[in-house]
């Protein structure tokens, strides 16, 4: 699936965007495994109550499931208007 | 419905005209239109507001046939823009028509509401001493339960 | 703060951008606009308002300043036009500018409620069927119990 | 003092303003005074529940004492907006 990243979450990671394969069944096993494989993906993800998803560009809790989704995106709360 | 999700600037004067003027069986006009302020401290350089391609419009338009649901409504019109914006420049404007006023004001004031929590928009703030992304504000999000 | 009564017809859009333009310090601004609506049964002919010269201008003038006293506000205008209007055309139109959009809503709904039922204006209604004066709403008057 | 009538209180009168003389002490004082002398007046002002007064342009109730005013008037509840 694609992942992407926003604002701060963006630039910590370092990455707009990026192809991931992951047999993670919810948005939070995806966010640990993640964590796992470098220090600026357990930075970005250090505090989830500080942060958003959205699954197929629509907003979904951390315990969602992923099965079928394309497309992850995780960014901090908006600050749009 | 207009929904517009642009980099380029808007006259908000010629939107508020050609929105009026398609509205005309409707007696009653709100708009509400986003300056990036000039603040006294004349400390900001540049805001750059990022955003969610594809969630962006899909997001913005899901409010607006929200707000067309819950209110009898003649048009509403949604602009935002991303990318640079420097002092003064207007970020985003709503525009709601209704036969009473009330249905009017309500519908651009959830509009609003639901914009800033709820449609992916960024915004980071250039100042001389460095930059910053604006942190979301409790009460925006409070906002959300009057609806 | 500017409060025009006025004959004329005026130009939403480009009041709206002058008032936008003076208000860079103040990131929100709302317009509403009231016009003249060209009913589906097209039975309207002429709009006409009388108002009562000098106490309109002392009424607006007021309310106008009782809002700044009531939030933190940039600027306010308010135009309200008399005489014969056609279908479509602008009657009135109020703006606000506030550092946060909660103010700008609310002062602009607050000058609307008082224009409404405490400036001295009278709308009367020119039909193919004969001319009649539009009655006061109750739910206008009942509108200013929430200020 | 100035009395002024405005919409249809205006029509029903016949006349847009007119100077009366008066020792009237109040608002309801000069109605019924007015309301005596011709039938239009008391047509006009036969159901002071649907009207409003100002003195010298200052919204007032109907028991408003009337010494020193210099403009007193008269009209149906305002429709403006």
């Amino acid at each position: 699936m694609d992942v992407l990243y926003f604002a701060w979450v963006r630039e910590r990671i370092g990455i707009p965007k990026e192809r991931v394969e992951t047999r993670a069944a919810t948005v939070a096993e995806l966010v640990a495994e993640l964590s796992e494989r470098e220090d600026r993906y357990a930075a970005a993800f250090a505090d989830i109550s500080a942060l958003r998803v959205a699954l197929d560009q629509e907003l979904a809790d951390f315990d969602a499931p992923l099965s079928g989704v394309r497309e992850v995106a995780f960014f901090p709360p908006m600050t749009g208007g | 419905m207009r929904i517009a999700v642009q980099e380029e600037q808007f006259d908000l004067g010629a939107e508020a005209n050609s929105f009026a003027r398609g509205n005309v069986a409707h007696g009653a006009i709100v708009t509400f239109t986003g300056v990036v302020r000039d603040l006294a401290t004349g400390d900001l350089d540049v805001m750059e507001i990022e955003h969610y391609p594809g969630m962006t419009e899909r997001a913005l338009t899901k409010i607006a046939q929200e707000a067309q649901k819950r209110w009898s409504l003649g048009d509403v019109l949604v602009i935002h823009r991303h990318g640079r914006l420097e002092p003064g420049e207007r970020i985003m404007m709503v525009a709601t028509a209704a036969p009473h006023r009330k249905d009017a004001f309500e519908a651009a004031e959830f509009l609003m509401d639901y914009l800033k929590s709820r449609a992916p928009f960024w915004k980071k703030e250039i100042t001389r001493s460095g930059a910053e992304w604006v942190a979301a504000r409790d009460e925006d999000e409070n906002a959300l339960g009057r609806w």
